[in-house]
């Protein structure tokens, strides 16, 4: 296997080098001799399925944690991180995969985390003003982290890592949790930051991404570097062979990279025909809105008088940034929120996937079998039958293809794509109505991503559950949803098919309520 | 020391103490481990030492007393008798004691301490030397001694200034030294002069605010405790306690004791009022009619309040 | 009225003032994200250590015995917190329980069963010129003890230190997320460390002026369950600087009531008195609504 | 120092006495108090306040024993004062719960104010309604005959009420691992957030009968000391056993079966502590310095093992 970088331009300077690192986690071995040099003035893209170690990598360059064997030298020098106050002096900063941000405190008083002496908030906050116009990354530096959106978040952490002067700046799949918009911006910016001479090494799942604005692609399975290259020295295909781990995995062919913008598992052209097919809904509707509006805690309006019918069978996609609506339109067709006026219909069978699944839809502690169990635990009555439970678990691993020892280890060993295949499983079960899905893919891998949404898409059952399903991902709407509607301000709309079925611009439209993108950050703050 | 080695001749005469709090509150708990110590010095006799909280705590103790084969078992406080009398039946050979409460059977006693004469005694001293016509008690808990002296404090004081105002507050334990010297400050403030302290440890407290404050005086309790602040106190209610201890071993070992309750009161010398010898002099009437009320005591004469 | 009212108010300084610098070093402490439920013991240890330094070299040799006392105990509930990831209220129920049993010990083995006489050297209170002369604010704010005063000057740097310093925002940052500061490179545990030991300093000097600015003396268990309403305290004052120290003087003001009906001679069982403190906090928690925004760390009680 | 921990574990389990009337017999209330508090801890609930609740039912059960009677037979008296004391322990806890539903006040601060208060009404009973009758001791009368709980070995002081512990400790192991209640119980506590979204369980109803629940075990605790061991009420019928119950809980990671283990551990601490003195002439102060060194000492034995369950205390609603 050669994993020589080809085409490299020697007068590239290596920025972060990476050279034989093992992390061992007691009896995991997270990596095993990974490699990696990322050089100044360069996007790294850093690929790999879920538990490859990609995070594990960047947080040893990052001094989070301290590899037990391998050297890391910054700009050429040889370094030894004690912590990561080590690495951030070296001018290395970390978007961490699960932000590192203080929910209670300002946007002001998280950056200046870590500083030295007095802490004088408005000179930190002048700093802040001051990186966020010259990177164009807009955020409030008195607003509370824990009122921001999601994308919100992350500026402030990368503005975090700018305002400490980071040339290095690691990402740990950044854009998972952003609408296709904000994710093209960000990659916008960060191409632009790699340009004016800053060097980023870029975690992320989608092919698309690396592709486009990678300059060199890192590939790693089961701890090791499989693949490290120039992006214009690897193919699409090649690169997927050493992912998975099919093939050869030399994947190092020069070749062109001119089609790889689309997905590789998924094309949008074959499911237009699919789209069509439930397009004249003759039964009775099993969930309905009529005229439901929904005010917040904090009086935001989020839902404005939303007229609804949701027919079996069907798979209606919901699109919309956060703070637009989706999130509490699922949660009232899910039961889980009571719209503020307005009627809803549902029926009881209704399975709810939502988004955050180790916070709410499972109890990492709990063996399966008690997750499982949890499904049915406001309604239980008298004596809990395990042994029953306990069997409904083993079959339901063998049917939804969960990978797991067996029904009593606890939720928390399983990885995400299990994990998130036991929800849908288990959600299924009582899902005879309806199914409600909330961004069921985040931070899951190609594979896994795949299934879950096949899952979706052959649901069976007779009559056939409705699905609702809500991705911040365009594209993975486009590739399940039989129907479309979008959420705008609080409204929810149909959103015509267009002819071209690979044309997206009628749904970024209505997403951002024009062509206009000037919206989206006003919206995003909730 | 002689406390560490308990039970080491077999043969000698065994004595177990049982307080209901800690010996270095330089009152109540104080005097009864002087005692213990005193049997052990002058009696020879083997000792043994508990501090205890709770009636469960109370009953057990004596339980295991009384089958390791104790002479005699003192449980220092009227919150021992329930205790004695439910373990008394059960160990004949074994002399259960309280200070306080009632005795009950042969092997079942009490000590009863006419608290209420000295208090009295203490209670005329004070009201010839308060100069507002206010004086004050301050007491840990409310207990029956306490509130005995106190009333009896009271009626002494009336006898000599029939005007005279009590201010009463309790701190609600016994330990709190800080609570003890601010309710004594508030008292002060409502310009009580001459204040009687009950509260064991935190009783140093009202002789600490007594001292810093200018013009006042201070009563001890069970205890000499003239030496704590001799140039603010008046005089203590003593409870001889040691000396009671001594007299109560000594009819133990003669097997002589005369239950159910052992009174020991102005004529025993066992308690005494104890003026501070550098104490100004009362009036001249005053330590007259004292003498005489003592005298009545002595004579058991007459009843101060309840009898008990 | 000034007969009750000054009395009053200066009771409700002179009480308020060790309860307020437990309950301070408990914010700092608890701030980090970590309870240090053995307060009583490090106050009662303060008061012992207080009084054997005040012995060997006077009133500021005490003070600083005091603290060095608190600094020991708090400095062993942090290695078991810390270092032996020990659960931190079961080590705070052990501290509480030797720091009782400890000081009786030392205080027996020091001075007999005599105890020390009330002639310890102690500070009095100082008139400051010129305020003290101020109608009623003068003889209750400032005729005070220096400990006192100290904590004028402290509650405000205390909250400046907080807010305003690099090393205050990594304390806060720990308290609601230790991996959060982590990341930022902030040494969690050196903060910690360093957090726990000046709570014990505050509880030591909370145990130093019970003895060297009030009662002169050592009592065991004089504490008094001081350590506990620290902790209350905290809590009402939700975790912040001065609304601790206003809480603290809350519940100055709720003894001192307490010790003044008791001597205003009002016939009612005195239980009445002793609890009115207690349900004085209650009415005003339920009164200020709204939960408390704890650190959140706090919520798991492993260090 | 040898010789002081001989004489602890002679205290506590050298002889039959020892076992059955000493340690035992102060395991009976930390059996039902850390029940209730590893309860309340597992539903997310930090209730410190089962001194006040034991309090409460220790005060219930002799008002209601005195006032119905020597005539009452003990078949009647018995579970009467049970119930009525676990009744008034949980309303004491309900006083908590009640801040905290309907004004937002943190349960670990109302409930040790609860136990202050509660401490004072002791203070007022014993010298109030339920004084003796010639009202000179701050003591009730004691209990008439029936209502005096039976000892379960002739000559020893163990009582009904340590095996109402144990079963108590059962019924709790088998309610939280094979019932449906004992299930959500777990679910609130693990994750409030799963419990809602994913169970559709009623968190607030849950916490809210758990600390009922948790209040009610502190009460009856109380009705079993007055009735199987004091007969009366005592102003000091506690040494603090609500604290040590939090230890007790902490010390068996919240789980009921542990609960036995730890609180006979505590049990024997305890009845040590008395022999140390007793036997071996150690100052009572010297006896909480060696009780605290044994309990750092088994924390430092068993790092990371407590913390379980308590992981998300009151995580829901204080964010
Ligand atoms: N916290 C953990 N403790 C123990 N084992 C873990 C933990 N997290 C993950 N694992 C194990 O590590 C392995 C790799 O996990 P990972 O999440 O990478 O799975 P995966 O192979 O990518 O599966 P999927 O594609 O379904 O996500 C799995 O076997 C998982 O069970
Ligand atoms: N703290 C840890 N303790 C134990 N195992 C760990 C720990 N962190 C990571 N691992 C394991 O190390 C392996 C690599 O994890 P890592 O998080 O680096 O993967 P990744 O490539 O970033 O995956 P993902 O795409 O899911 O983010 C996994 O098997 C994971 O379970
Ligand atoms: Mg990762
Ligand atoms: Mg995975």
């Amino acid at each position: 296997m050669s994993t020589e970088p080809v085409g490299v331009d020697p007068r590239d300077q290596e920025a972060l080098a990476l050279e034989g690192i093992t992390v061992r986690f007691g009896s995991v071995t997270a990596l095993e001799g990974a490699h990696c040099t990322i050089r100044r003035g360069t996007v790294h893209a850093i690929l790999g399925e879920n538990g490859a170690g990609k995070s594990t990598l960047m947080r040893a360059a990052f001094g989070w944690l301290t590899p037990d064997a391998g050297t890391i030298r910054v700009h050429g020098a040889p370094v030894r991180f004690q912590s990561s106050a080590d690495a951030i002096a070296q001018g290395i900063g970390m978007v961490h995969q699960h932000f590192m941000l203080i929910p209670a405190m300002t946007v002001t008083e998280n950056i200046a985390l870590g500083g030295q002496g007095r802490f004088d908030a408005s000179t930190t906050a002048a700093r802040i003003a001051e990186v966020a116009r010259k990177t164009g990354l807009p955020v409030d530096p008195t607003a509370r982290v824990r009122d921001l959106a999601i994308s919100a978040q992350q500026r402030v952490e990368i503005i975090k890592a700018l305002v400490r002067e980071a040339q290095i700046l690691i990402l740990d799949e950044p854009t998972a949790v952003l609408t296709p918009d904000q994710a093209t911006e960000l990659l916008r910016w960060v191409r632009s930051f790699a340009d004016a001479g800053g060097t980023v090494a870029l975690i992320t799942h989608k092919l698309r991404e690396a592709f486009t604005v990678a300059d060199y692609i890192t590939v790693l399975r089961q701890g090791r570097t499989v693949v490290s290259a120039a992006r214009l020295a690897l193919s699409e295909s090649h690169v997927i062979e050493a992912l998975t781990g099919t093939g050869t995995g030399t994947g190092v062919t020069p070749a062109s990279v001119e089609a790889s913008t689309v997905g590789p598992t998924i094309r949008i052209a074959d499911l237009a025909t699919e789209r069509r097919m439930v397009d004249h809904i003759a039964d009775a509707p099993v969930l309905r809105l009529d005229g439901v509006s929904y005010v917040d805690a904090r009086g935001v309006t989020r839902l404005r008088a939303v007229d609804l019918a949701i027919h079996p069978g069907e798979i209606l996609g919901v699109i919309g940034v956060e703070g637009s609506g989706p999130r509490e339109l699922l949660r009232i067709l899910a039961g889980r929120l009571a719209p503020t006026s307005g009627r809803v219909t549902r029926p009881d069978a209704v399975g709810f996937v939502p988004e955050d699944r180790l916070h709410d839809a499972v109890i990492p502690t709990f063996s399966l079998t008690e997750n499982l169990a949890l499904a049915e635990g406001g309604h239980a009555r008298g004596w809990m039958d395990w042994s029953r439970w306990w069997g409904v678990t083993r079959d339901l691993l063998a049917t939804a293809d969960v990978r797991a020892v067996g029904p009593d280890i606890p939720m928390a060993t399983l990885s995400g794509g299990n994990q998130q295949r036991f929800v849908m499983a288990r959600e299924r079960r009582r899902a005879t109505a309806a199914l409600i899905v909330e961004n069921p893919t985040r931070g899951l891998d190609l594979n896994a991503s795949a299934r879950i949404l096949a899952d979706l898409r052959t649901f069976g059952g007779n009559p056939r559950p409705a699905v609702v399903f809500h991705s911040t991902d365009l594209d993975e709407v486009l590739s399940v949803a039989t129907r479309v509607v979008v959420c705008f301000d609080g409204h929810v709309a149909e959103v015509q098919s267009p002819l071209d079925p690979n044309d997206r611009t009628p749904y970024t439209r209505a997403m951002t309520g024009s062509d206009g993108a000037g919206d989206v950050i006003s919206a995003e703050r909730r | 020391s002689g406390e560490k080695r308990p039970n080491a001749d077999a043969s000698a005469f065994r004595v177990a103490l049982l307080t209901p709090g800690p010996i270095s509150d330089q009152a109540w708990n104080a005097t009864a481990y002087q005692g213990l110590e005193r049997m052990r010095d002058s009696l020879g006799a083997s000792i043994s030492h508990i501090q205890t909280k709770t009636p469960a705590e109370f009953e057990e103790n004596f339980r295991q007393y009384g089958a390791k084969g104790f002479d005699l078992v003192i449980g220092h406080g009227f919150e021992f008798q329930d205790a004695a009398r439910r373990v008394g039946p059960q160990f004949p050979q074994t002399l259960f004691a309280t200070t306080g409460g009632e005795g009950a059977g042969p092997n079942v006693v009490a000590l009863s301490f006419a608290f209420d004469e000295p208090s009295y005694l203490a209670g005329m001293a004070a009201a010839a030397m308060t100069r507002t016509g206010v004086i004050g008690v301050i007491g840990g808990t409310e207990l029956p001694p306490v509130k005995l002296g106190f009333e009896a404090f009271l009626a002494g004081a009336r006898l000599v200034r029939p005007d005279i105002r009590l201010l009463t507050a309790y701190i609600g334990n016994w330990d709190d030294a800080s609570a003890g010297k601010e309710q004594t400050l508030a008292q002060l403030s409502q310009k009580a002069d001459v204040i009687y302290q009950n509260a064991d440890a935190a009783g140093l407290g009202v002789f600490q605010a007594v001292r810093q404050a200018k013009g006042a005086w201070v009563i001890g309790s069970n205890a000499d405790q003239n030496g704590l602040a001799p140039e603010v106190t008046l005089g203590s209610v003593l409870v001889d306690v040691p000396h009671a201890f001594l007299l109560l071993a000594r009819q133990r070992q003669a097997n002589t004791v005369q239950g159910p309750t052992l009174r020991f009161a102005t004529a025993s010398e066992v308690v005494r009022w104890v003026p501070n010898p550098t104490a100004p002099p009362l009036p001249e009437q005053v330590r007259a009619k004292m003498d005489s009320v003592r005298a009545e005591f002595a004579a058991g004469a007459r009843p101060v309040l309840t009898p008990r | 009225m000034d007969a009750l009212l000054i009395p009053f108010l200066d009771a409700t300084i002179r009480t308020a003032t060790p309860l307020a610098y437990a309950a301070l070093g408990e914010v700092v402490t608890e701030r980090s994200g970590v309870i240090n439920i053995g307060l009583e013991g490090i106050i009662i240890a303060g008061c012992l250590g207080g009084l054997i330094a005040a012995g060997a070299g006077g009133p500021t040799v005490g003070f600083l015995g005091g603290a060095l006392a608190g600094l020991l105990m708090a400095a062993l509930f942090a290695l078991f917190v810390l270092r032996l990831k020990a659960d931190a209220i079961i080590t705070g129920t052990a501290l509480t329980l030797l720091g009782l049993g400890l000081t009786g010990t030392v205080y027996r083995g020091v001075f007999g069963l005599e105890g020390a006489a009330l002639g310890t050297p102690s500070i009095a209170p100082i008139a400051l010129p010129g305020l003290s002369s101020l109608p009623l604010v003068g003889p209750v704010f400032f005729t005070q003890t220096v400990m006192t005063y100290l904590l004028y000057l402290l509650v405000p740097l205390l909250a400046w230190w907080l807010a305003r310093t690099h090393t205050g925002l990594a304390l806060r940052a720990i308290g609601e997320s230790r991996t959060a500061a982590h990341a930022a490179g902030i040494a969690v545990d050196r903060i910690r460390w360093g957090a726990i030991l000046f709570g014990g300093v505050m509880g030591g000097l909370c145990g130093a002026t019970l003895v060297l600015g009030q009662v002169g003396t050592f009592t065991e268990g004089m504490s008094a369950g001081r350590g506990f309403i620290a902790i209350a305290i905290v809590v009402l004052g939700r975790w912040r600087v001065v609304g601790t120290a206003l809480a603290a003087l809350l519940f100055g003001g709720a003894f001192a009531l307490q010790y003044l009906l008791q001597a205003v001679g009002w016939a009612l069982p005195y239980q009445l008195f002793l609890a009115l403190p207690y349900l004085l906090t209650l009415v005003m928690l339920a009164a200020l609504r709204g939960r408390a925004e704890a650190p959140a760390e706090l919520a798991s009680h492993e260090g | 120092m040898t010789e002081a921990l001989l004489a602890l574990w002679d205290g506590a389990f050298g002889s039959s006495y020892a076992i059955w009337s000493a340690t035992l017999v102060r395991s009976a209330p930390l059996l039902l108090l850390g029940l209730g508090v590893a309860l309340a801890f597992r539903a997310g609930v930090l209730n410190i306040g089962a001194e006040g609740q034991f309090l409460m039912g220790a005060i219930s059960a002799t008002a209601i024993a005195q006032s119905m009677g020597g005539t009452v037979p003990s078949i009647v008296m018995i579970p009467v004062m049970a119930l009525v004391g676990a009744l008034a322990g949980a309303s004491w806890a309900g006083i908590a719960a009640w801040l905290r539903q309907r004004f937002g006040v943190l349960e670990v601060i109302s409930t040790i104010m609860l136990n202050f208060i509660a401490l004072a009404s002791i203070s007022w009973m014993v010298r109030g309604p339920l004084q003796e009758p010639t009202r000179i001791y701050p003591q009730s009368a004691e209990i008439p005959g029936p209502a005096q709980w039976p000892f379960l070995i002739p000559g020893q002081r163990l009582h009904l009420g340590f095996v109402i512990g144990l079963l108590a400790c059962g019924i709790a192991w088998v309610v939280l691992t094979r019932t449906a209640i004992g299930f959500r119980i777990r679910a609130v506590g693990a994750s409030p957030s799963a419990a809602t979204s994913a169970g559709g369980i009623a968190v607030a109803g849950t916490v809210l009968r758990v600390f009922l629940v948790s209040g009610a075990c502190a009460g009856l605790a109380g009705a079993a000391e007055v009735g199987g061991v004091t007969w009366a009420l005592y102003e000091g019928i506690s040494p603090g056993y609500g604290y040590t119950a939090i230890a007790v809980a902490l010390l068996a990671r919240l789980h009921p079966g542990w609960i036995i283990v730890s609180a006979i551990f505590f049990g024997a601490l305890e009845a040590g502590a008395s022999a140390m003195q007793r036997d071996a002439g150690i100052p009572s102060v010297v006896v909480q310095v060696i009780v605290a060194l044994v309990i750092l000492g088994v924390l430092a034995g068993s790092q990371r093992r407590v913390i379980a369950g308590a992981a998300t205390l009151g995580a829901e609603g204080r964010r």
